[in-house]
């Protein structure tokens, strides 16, 4: 299971730092998305990986610490998700923004010659 | 009454939502009874058509029908699918005009034929009423038709209209 | 009941209250907005001296201090906390002189070229001041990112296409650095188990050593995220166009941005990997070094060829962010502190000197400029009645142009280091510094590299000289027809109180320094950062 | 014995929906048609809250039922939008 | 799945029932998708999911909780009838969209337009 | 603090010319006033302290500027600094006196005599200066004023150009001078003038000696114009007369050879002093006297022989020798009491007859006897003719000359050189005088000269008289004043020597006499020839100041260029590329450094399911990333294919929270990214993908680094996940989450309470991301190919129309018939969801953030199924009042603890017993979860809203681009 999510990390941020190194503003987007998820998923790992152990305690605030998974990485993860979303709408307007000023839908604005 | 609860009934399935997703008691009662108004409120808002439910005591009869149907259909496509795409069967599109007119009750309508399977809901032009329905194996035009208008429809201009 | 404890979350809850209360402002009130940021603007200036104070005032053992302030009531190494010490009070008076100056800049035309311009600055603010304030590393990428995204409003603020094209490389950069820094902290965590700094500190020599390569890789990581931010080359890139497309008063806040990213670096290099850390420390302050230099030189050359004012002060942001980062390198006390004071002497000019481009860039084309801001006003119904960026801002005041030519002179000699301002003491109390590291008289073997560096200071200066002087020569002297200054008050005014700040620094050099020379101290002994942090008990360097 | 069943009647059923998102995952990048890929991940995402549900009943927990529910109650605003866009070259007009 | 022990037999096998039936029927329907050649028979395929494969396994979820609490927990019916409700929207958009793209590229296995017109009945 | 005699000298011209710019109008005369006032004032206080100073002791005066850096405000005066400090103020006076009738009425005066004064207060610095920094400083201040008083002409061209290239270079060497300094501080341990004088032995055997030096001399040679850099001076003579005649011949120029002279006891002695200046100084001695003889330019001349008199002093102070030393100071009076007579006289002449080309003068001394004898005077000093200032001098240096000082080639040329320059000085100084007042005058002068007014004429005539003082009767006269000089710079030890006129007939003599005949010889020989030559025969097509120009240009353009262009990039693609090298070598280095190793815990059980999942969600990541470029659409739905896998992880891996919150944003971005998609056009697939092996090679390089960067992920993932967990501050979490929080899930208890400092963060990350969207999409103009209504829309329409039985628009109505029911009813279901996310978040997964994205999900369908005209008919959400509110009221909450006296955002929460209700859980961190629900509703509805609303701007748009079109 380590060894899957491990993979599945690398092929994700190896999908995203492909895109990321494309020319289309598009390619951008979407390869920011697929590292953002690599990221959140690299964060998550940190945690250890705990099958059926979410951090809620039992009624009366029963649970052994030991016994769930570690809730700080799962909460660092909410807020890189809740900013990575923000981001990627930021640069989504920004290459709208770029494409109609620029007519072009380049990372740099204009075709390379 | 009205201005409180302008959709009573809604306002009623709401808070039973809330009441099967929190516990039935007196505290998520209460809060479920201000969620549901707040909500129903809300849709006020967009004042959408209001449908009248006429005959709400024919909804289990029709519940079962489209349970049971969708059971069967379930099974003829399961089969179709197993079997493979064999020549003998014919899929093609089936145009029903409709009398149903109330877009809540065709609401309702299209999620039966969508929800059961072999048969899906492609286009409804509103001014002449007509259905044109997709339909996985269409052996019999008119049966299909048939089906539609006597086995829901009928049953659905009972309930709304 | 103490009260001045809390005066470590207004930095970061007067912004806040203040942005999110423009908000609820109609936006045709723009005088009422403007006066509001610019009291909270104020305010905090009024607070971060009182810190400022505060830090320098209460002296420990150890001739250092720094208070903490646990959020929320939890203890130390479980709550986040904000820390107070000498270096982070100084940053916030710093940012906050600044931003008074590019708030009443503002309020000349820029406020009202976009909707929320005020809202963005303060948040910008409260970014920056949790960015200096927090002891934990993950907060710590909160605010970067509150300072990030209220960066990405302002940059963007006016639009327009230069401005967008600028805009966009630099929000994908730092997106990119922003996930390095996630992959930094998160990997910190999954090895030491925490996230506060000072527990950090104390946690990192109770590693093993695998465990120690692996934290190692994060804080690598997290640095090459910081170094974006810092502008060190090759990572710079996109910092001279996009300060270069920035309005005016943006600019000039913006000079801090670069300033946050070598802040941290120096708190946490010396927080974490202080000299007993091993190779791995030396490594990061080798590399610090000679990517510091190779910076000056590479902005160097951008000073020389840049043709544009606004290109040429991107680049002179570089330089002053090249040479801090090859002090951080270097690190000892001495260069430290003459850094801080180096620190705050550029920024305040180079901020001075984004605020007058738009003057004299004004004074130059003033048809242009209308031409171009109309060109991209188009927008609904909404714009036109708030925005009057095509409107022509100023009037001719006598002498305005001897004023800016005045102040170009002085910029030229601040950010060049020449004497008699600022800019000059800067260099020569870090230049004295890397020559006589334990003070004047104490005999010290001066290696290669600091030769060097010494060298590439200089140059710079020099070539940096030759630049301004091309530049102001050709726009002051050799206009090609006559200059009309259309200025107004507000906008000449700041630009010479930061001028006049950059005299008044040279004059009070000695207090200055010594109040950089404490804080530099008290950063290359960290002990007194963690226990206030963490409360006694907690030797630097023991194990728990 | 019959918790045994369960559990391999479980991991089985998981086993499956996984296979039938591959199956549907493989629509939504062979297409040929945008329709095939918009269809495909809609069923996507309702395979997944089965597969929520499974996960559910395998931990004994109630906790990840609000993932269903989410997925059951807005699962279909994205497809919506996909199917809009299909249809009119623009989601909200 | 320690919690497994503590059902009842009947409530164990119940629950794997309907989890392999409605599993089952969810496959069965993504195989659909690859076997039809057709969209608008592709369109069928997934609803066995939406439909029976979300309803099993709704079942499976109330009987296995309901079993575990010993007291009735059904807010899985909400999933069902959620999930009842929001499909054809998809679907019927979908279907109408690719209607269209097949009319007005000229596909020849496109129902007309007239179709609609009311010819026949009342 | 008693106002010193010192600081007042030094602070008289500063506060003068604060004066001057303060003072009201226009008029000239009160400027020039002050400023001669001042400096009179500076001269009267200067020669009051003589008495302080004759006796070898030096004054000083210590404020502590930065003593911590030894950087002090020191001010020193001893003999030598005594000496030109009167030399400083007084032909200052008497330049300003001169310049009162030399500036014209259209000039700027106040901008003059503001450089002015702040030059001279400058250059009283630098020779009162007790600290080797504070030296530096006022060094530098000379070189901006002198650059703003060359360049005070700034309309022309020459100006600007002769003042950058002087401040180039003299700035150049004060940085070298600085950087000198700072090795002589490092040496000795103290930058106090005092201590470094008393260090020389230490300095000139220390190791850095060398460096040292050559700092220093770089700083002083290309202040007083010295071989290799002397070309900026004739550069300079674009400054008006007045600026030259105080430059060249008292200060600027002479700072240079006074710092030499200053640090001479430091210094010299040593091989490497006497071969730089030595050959710098007998270079620019004889170049200077021969380039001198070709200018054609009469400050040109005068610049020239500049060059070649401080060439002298330098070749002086080289020599090592006190007596050497002591006629160099004595040669640097001479050398400014007639050139400033001299340029003065010039700019007589170029005042009276407009124009400063020697070809076009001759025979003026019809015109203006008396300055003309003036003028010859002072030539003669310069020439070294006997009975004038100029000879003494020139006299004490051949007999320095002569004698043996560091036996090498060096010392052998010495005495020829020195008689070689001196002939070129006698033909240059005849030349002025011949082609100048004698012969016969042209047919007319631009302008017919007169004699100038008496007091212009004054400062010539006084500096002339002083010549001839002193060179009559040296001893009684100057004497005893440069004695005083002279010992203070050699440190008591002043040598013995004889000011006299008459010292037998020696060897010098004979040389000054074979200089006097040679000189007048060449210049009957060559004078015509001078008079007709365009430039110099030798040496002439090598201009310094164009090789300078080149070099600068090279430099300072081009290869900085260059150097920008190959080691910068405006890209974005090699900035990434860059970016994840970086990070991936940093990441590695240290792993490298000490070997990655696994954990223990190794791999966990196996399962097949998650792991086929997993296969899913990869291969639709790769066929995102391969789908990207042409096949928009795909590559989004692929996305959420990953989006969807990763939601399940949480799940699978207990983040139920993470897992809900991820779906409800997957489902708003998916939407957001459509919402986009529409303003992108089609991408046209016949632009062709750029062939040939560089960008195959390129995409190959971009491929390679993806797979190292996920490789490196995957190991340092795979890492940790392997090692066992440590120690970590979890366990407080848990343990306290609901004794201390209130709340059993123990992630939202994290985020509202122990961390909700990060939340508060977070949510103004939303706030400004949102606000800066809604400010960019204001001034949005879409690109003018998608302008146009979508063409699914444009088919649509025009079926529409042509059917018979439908109206335009019918198709949309019809298509949205029944779903739009659905969807709408869905819209109180979705406020229920969100209100169910949002109290049910601190027991259980849901929370503020869950909740207010399935809100705005909600309104957005809302959107999607009617329209932005139909809901914002009936619906207000004012999104901005929404984020404001939501922010105040997280604020808020955090800041009320701190009335109770606890930290900011400090939670508390207690259990209210209420009849029938029961036990009600109340905690202040739910208004807190309030707010981040608020804030997140209003940015989201802000940003997905502001992007919809594109669609209806549309027209205008269109409609103003169709007026563009039409004024292109
Ligand atoms: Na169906
Ligand atoms: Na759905």
């Amino acid at each position: 299971m380590e060894l899957t999510l491990a993979i599945a990390i690398g092929v994700l941020t190896g999908s995203g730092v492909w895109l990321v190194l494309r020319p289309r503003t598009y390619q951008l987007v979407i390869g920011l998305s697929l590292l953002a998820y690599a990221v959140n998923l690299f964060i998550f790992s940190m945690g250890r990986l705990r099958v059926g152990a979410a951090p809620v305690l039992g009624p009366g605030g029963a649970g052994d610490p030991a016994a769930l998974a570690d809730p700080v990485p799962q909460a660092l993860v909410l807020t890189a998700i809740v900013i990575g979303f923000a981001t990627t709408a930021l640069l989504l307007v920004v290459l709208l923004v770029a494409r109609g000023l620029t007519r072009n839908d380049h990372v740099d604005g204009r075709e390379p010659n | 009454m009205n201005r409180l609860l302008p959709y009573p009934l809604l306002t009623a399935a709401l808070l039973l939502m809330w009441l099967l997703l929190t516990s039935f008691s007196t505290g998520q009662f209460l809060v479920g009874t201000a969620v549901a108004i707040g909500a129903s409120r809300a849709m006020a808002a967009l004042h959408p058509s209001k449908p009248r439910l006429r005959r709400w005591q024919l909804l289990p009869k029709l519940l079962g029908i489209v349970t049971l149907d969708i059971l069967r259909s379930n099974i003829a496509v399961a089969s179709i699918i197993i079997r493979g795409d064999r020549r003998d069967r014919v899929a093609g599109f089936v145009a029903i005009p409709l009398d149903l007119r109330d877009k809540t009750a065709l609401a309702v309508l299209a999620c039966i034929v969508t929800s059961t399977p072999g048969t899906a809901w492609v286009e409804y032009a509103p001014e002449s009423g007509v259905l044109l329905l997709h339909v996985l194996d269409l052996a019999d035009e008119a049966e299909w038709i048939a089906v539609i208008k006597n086995r829901y429809e009928a049953l659905l201009m009972d309930i709304f209209e | 009941m103490d009260w001045t404890r809390h005066l470590l979350i207004v930095p970061i809850l007067l912004p806040l209250i203040t942005g999110a209360a423009l908000l609820l402002i109609d936006e045709l009130r723009h005088t009422l907005k403007a006066f509001l940021s610019i009291a909270s603007g104020v305010l905090l200036l009024v607070t971060a001296i009182a810190l400022m104070r505060l830090a320098d005032g209460v002296v420990d053992g150890g001739g250092a201090l720094s208070s903490s302030y646990a959020l929320a009531n939890w203890p130390a190494p479980f709550a986040i906390v904000l820390v107070l010490d000498r270096l982070s009070a100084l940053m916030l008076a710093l940012v906050s002189t600044l931003a008074v100056a590019a708030l009443v800049f503002s309020t000349a035309r820029w406020d009202r070229a976009g909707p929320h311009f005020h809202t963005l600055f303060q948040f910008m603010l409260m970014g920056l001041g949790g960015a200096f304030l927090t002891g934990d590393l993950f907060n710590l990428f909160v605010f970067f990112e509150v300072t990030l995204a209220a960066s990405y409003g302002l940059l963007l603020h006016g639009s327009g296409a230069f401005r967008v094209r600028a805009g966009l490389h630099y929000i994908a950069i730092n997106l990119a650095a922003s996930l390095l820094f996630l992959i930094g902290v998160s990997l910190i965590y999954g090895t030491a188990g925490t996230l506060n700094m000072a527990d950090l500190a104390v946690r990192l020599p109770g590693l093993s050593a695998e465990d120690r390569a692996l934290l190692h890789t994060g804080a690598a990581i997290l640095g090459i995220a910081f170094l974006v931010k810092a502008g060190m080359w090759p990572l710079c890139f996109w910092l001279p166009s996009a300060y270069m497309a920035a309005a005016a008063p943006v600019a000039a806040i913006f000079v801090v941005l670069t300033k946050v990213g070598t802040y941290v670096l120096l708190r946490l290099s010396l927080l974490l990997f202080a000299p007993e850390a091993g190779a791995t420390a030396g490594f990061g302050g080798t590399v610090l070094l000679w990517g510091g230099m190779a910076t000056i030189l590479f902005a160097t050359s951008g000073v020389l060829s840049s043709q544009a004012l606004g290109r040429l002060a991107g680049f002179s942001v570089l330089i002053s962010s090249g040479t801090l980062l090859a002090a951080v390198g270097i690190g000892n006390t001495a260069v430290v502190s003459g850094a801080l004071f180096y620190l705050v002497s550029s920024s305040l000019s180079v901020a001075a000197f984004f605020l007058l481009i738009e003057l004299v860039e004004r004074t130059r084309e003033p048809a242009a400029d209308v031409l171009s801001v109309t060109m991209e006003a188009y927008g609904d119904e909404t714009d036109e009645r708030e925005e009057h960026e095509d409107q022509e801002v100023g009037v001719t005041v006598p002498g305005a142009l001897a004023i800016l030519s005045v102040s170009f002179g002085c910029v030229a000699l601040l950010l060049a280091g020449l004497p008699p301002l600022s800019g000059f003491i800067a260099k020569f109390a870090m230049l004295t510094g890397l020559l006589n590291p334990d003070g004047l008289g104490s005999v010290a073997e001066i290696s290669g590299r600091i030769w060097l560096l010494v060298a590439v200071v200089i140059l710079s200066g020099l070539a940096t000289l030759v630049a301004m002087m091309r530049s102001g020569v050709r726009i002051f002297w050799a206009p090609l027809e006559e200059l009309v200054p259309r200025v107004v008050m507000v906008e000449v005014a700041p630009i010479v109180a930061l001028l006049a700040l950059c005299a008044v620094l040279a004059v009070w050099g000695g207090p200055m320094l010594s109040y950089t020379e404490a804080a530099a101290r008290s950063l290359h002994a960290p002990s007194s950062y963690i226990q206030s942090v963490l409360g006694t008990g907690h030797p630097p360097g023991g194990a728990r | 014995m019959t918790a045994a069943i369960l559990l391999w009647s479980v991991t089985a059923a998981q086993a499956m929906l996984v296979a039938a998102m591959g199956c549907y995952a493989y629509r939504v990048i062979r297409g040929p048609r945008a329709q095939d890929r918009v269809l495909c991940l809609d069923a996507m995402y309702v395979t997944a809250m089965l597969l929520v549900l499974t996960i559910g009943i395998r931990s004994g927990s109630a906790i990840y039922f609000e993932a269903a529910l989410i997925i059951a109650v807005l699962g279909f605003v994205s497809s919506i939008a996909l199917a809009k866009f299909l249809m009119r070259g623009e989601v909200i007009e | 799945m320690t919690h497994a022990e503590n059902l009842p037999a009947w409530a164990s096998l119940l629950t794997a029932f309907l989890v392999l039936l409605g599993s089952g029927l969810t496959l069965l329907g993504a195989i659909g998708t690859l076997r039809f050649r057709r969209f608008f028979e592709r369109v069928h395929a997934p609803t066995l999911g939406t439909s029976w494969g979300t309803g099993a396994i709704a079942l499976a979820s109330i009987v296995c909780f309901s079993a575990l609490g010993s007291r009735p927990v059904v807010h899985e019916l909400l999933i069902g009838v959620f999930m009842i409700v929001t499909t054809p929207v998809t679907l019927m958009l979908l279907a109408r969209a690719a209607l269209y793209r097949d009319r007005t590229e000229g596909n020849r296995e496109a129902p007309p337009r007239s179709l609609l017109r009311r010819t026949h009945g009342g | 603090m008693e106002l010193s005699p010192l600081l007042l000298i030094l602070i008289l011209p500063f506060v003068a010319s604060l004066a001057v710019v303060l003072s009201p109008g226009a008029s000239r005369e009160p400027v020039t006033w002050i400023t001669g006032l001042t400096l009179l004032a500076c001269l009267i206080v200067t020669l009051s302290l003589y008495p302080s100073v004759s006796g070898g002791d030096a004054l000083r005066l210590q404020i502590d500027w930065i003593p911590s850096l030894g950087l002090n405000f020191t001010l020193r005066m001893d003999g030598f600094a005594w000496i030109f400090a009167a030399l400083v103020s007084g032909i200052g006076l008497l330049v300003v006196m001169y310049a009162r009738y030399y500036m014209s009425a259209d000039d700027p005066v106040r901008r003059f005599y503001l450089f002015f004064l702040a030059f001279t207060g400058s250059m009283l610095g630098v020779v009162l200066s007790g600290n080797l920094v504070l030296l530096v400083v006022f060094w530098e201040l000379t070189s901006i004023f002198s650059f703003l008083l060359i360049g005070y002409w700034q309309q022309s061209q020459a100006a600007r150009d002769g003042a950058r290239m002087a401040m180039t270079v003299t700035g150049m060497g004060g940085l070298a001078l600085l950087g000198g300094v700072l090795i002589v501080g490092h040496i000795v341990g103290s930058y106090d003038l005092d201590d470094a004088l008393r260090s020389g032995n230490l300095i000139r055997s220390h190791s850095l000696y060398v460096p040292a030096l050559l700092l220093i001399l770089l700083g002083t040679l290309t202040k007083s114009a010295q071989f290799p850099f002397h070309f900026w001076l004739p550069n300079a003579m674009a400054a008006p007369t007045p600026v030259s005649a105080f430059l060249h011949s008292a200060t600027m120029v002479k700072a240079g050879v006074f710092l030499m002279a200053r640090l001479w006891p430091v210094l010299s002695g040593t091989p490497e002093w006497f071969m730089i200046l030595g050959i710098a100084g007998m270079t620019s001695f004889v170049l200077g006297a021969y380039l001198a003889m070709f200018q054609n330019d009469l400050k040109g001349l005068l610049a020239y022989s500049t060059i070649s008199h401080l060439g002298l002093i330098t070749l002086l102070l080289s020599l090592g020798s006190p007596l050497a030393a002591g006629a160099a100071i004595f040669h640097m009076l001479n050398h400014a009491t007639f050139k400033a007579s001299l340029f003065m006289a010039a700019g007589i002449i170029d005042h009276e007859t407009g124009t400063r080309d020697m070809r076009r003068i001759s025979g003026l001394f019809r015109y203006m006897p008396i300055t003309g004898t003036l003028a010859m005077v002072a030539c003669a000093a310069m020439a070294g003719v006997p009975l004038l200032n100029g000879f003494l001098s020139k006299e004490m240096f051949f007999a320095e000359a002569v004698e043996t000082h560091a036996d090498s080639w060096l010392d052998t040329a010495a005495p020829y050189a020195a008689v070689l320059g001196s002939a070129l000085a006698v033909t240059y100084s005849l030349r002025l005088i011949h082609s100048i007042f004698l012969g016969t005058p042209p047919e007319s002068f631009p302008r017919e000269p007169h004699e100038p007014p008496f007091w212009m004429r004054f400062p010539v005539m006084f500096l002339v008289v002083a010549c001839l003082v002193v060179g009559i009767m040296p001893a009684q006269t100057i004497g005893p004043f440069l004695h005083v000089a002279v010992s203070s710079v050699l440190g008591g030890a002043a040598p013995e020597y004889s000011l006299a006129l008459w010292h037998g007939f020696n060897l010098p003599l004979a040389m000054s006499i074979v200089a006097l005949v040679a000189g007048v010889l060449l210049y009957r020989v060559a004078g015509d020839y001078l008079e007709r030559s365009e430039r110099p025969p030798l040496f002439g097509r090598i201009q310094g100041q164009r090789i300078f120009e080149r070099v600068m240009v090279a430099i300072s353009w081009r290869w900085a260029h260059l150097f920008e262009g190959a080691f910068g990039t405006n890209r974005l693609q090699p900035q990434m590329r860059l970016l994840v090298a970086v990070a991936v070598a940093a990441g590695a280095v240290p792993l490298l450094a000490s070997g990655l190793s696994f954990g223990p815990l190794g791999n966990g059980p196996t399962d097949f399911a998650f792991t086929g999942l997993w296969s899913v969600g990869m291969i639709c990541a790769v066929a995102a990333a391969y789908q990207a470029k042409f096949h928009r659409l795909a590559a989004l739905a692929l996305l959420g294919g990953t989006g969807l896998v990763t939601c399940l992880t949480f799940v699978w891996l207990s983040a139920p929270d993470l897992a809900a919150t991820q779906l409800v944003v997957e489902i708003v971005t998916t939407v957001l990214i459509l919402l986009g998609l529409r303003w992108l056009p089609k991408r046209s697939l016949d632009v062709p993908e750029p062939g040939g092996w560089r960008p195959r090679l390129r995409r190959f390089r971009d491929l390679a680094i993806a797979v190292v960067a996920g490789l490196g992920m995957t190991a340092i993932s795979y890492a940790v996940m392997t090692r066992t967990p440590p120690d970590s501050i979890a366990k407080f979490f848990v343990e306290k989450a609901y004794s201390e929080g209130g709340g059993l899930n123990v992630v939202n208890v994290i985020l509202v309470d122990f961390r909700g400092f990060d939340t508060l963060g977070e949510i103004t990350v939303l706030a400004v991301v949102a606000l800066t969207v809604f400010a960019l999409l204001r001034r949005f103009r879409p690109a003018p190919d998608s302008i146009e209504r979508p063409e699914q829309q444009r088919i649509q329409r025009s079926n529409d129309e042509a059917e018979p039985d439908t109206e335009v628009g019918a198709t949309k109505a019809e298509y949205l018939y029944v779903p739009s029911v659905i969807m709408q009813w869905m819209f109180p279901v979705v406020i229920v969801l969100a209100a169910y996310l949002f109290l049910r978040g601190h027991d259980a997964p849901g929370g503020g953030f869950a909740a207010g994205v399935a809100m705005a999900a909600g309104f957005i369908l809302q959107y999607m199924a009617a329209g932005t005209v139909w809901v914002e008919d009936r619906l207000r959400i004012l999104p901005v009042a929404w984020i404001g509110g939501g922010l105040l009221l997280a604020a808020f909450t955090g800041a009320a603890s701190m009335l109770l006296g606890d930290s900011f955002l400090t939670s508390y929460f207690r259990y209210l017993e209420l009849p029938i209700v029961g036990k009600v859980p109340l905690a202040s961190a739910t208004l807190f979860d309030l707010g981040v629900f608020g804030v997140v509703v209003g940015a989201t509805v802000l940003m997905l809203i502001a992007i919809a609303h594109q669609s209806i701007r549309r027209l205008r748009a269109a409609r103003l681009e169709e007026e563009r079109q039409r004024w292109n």
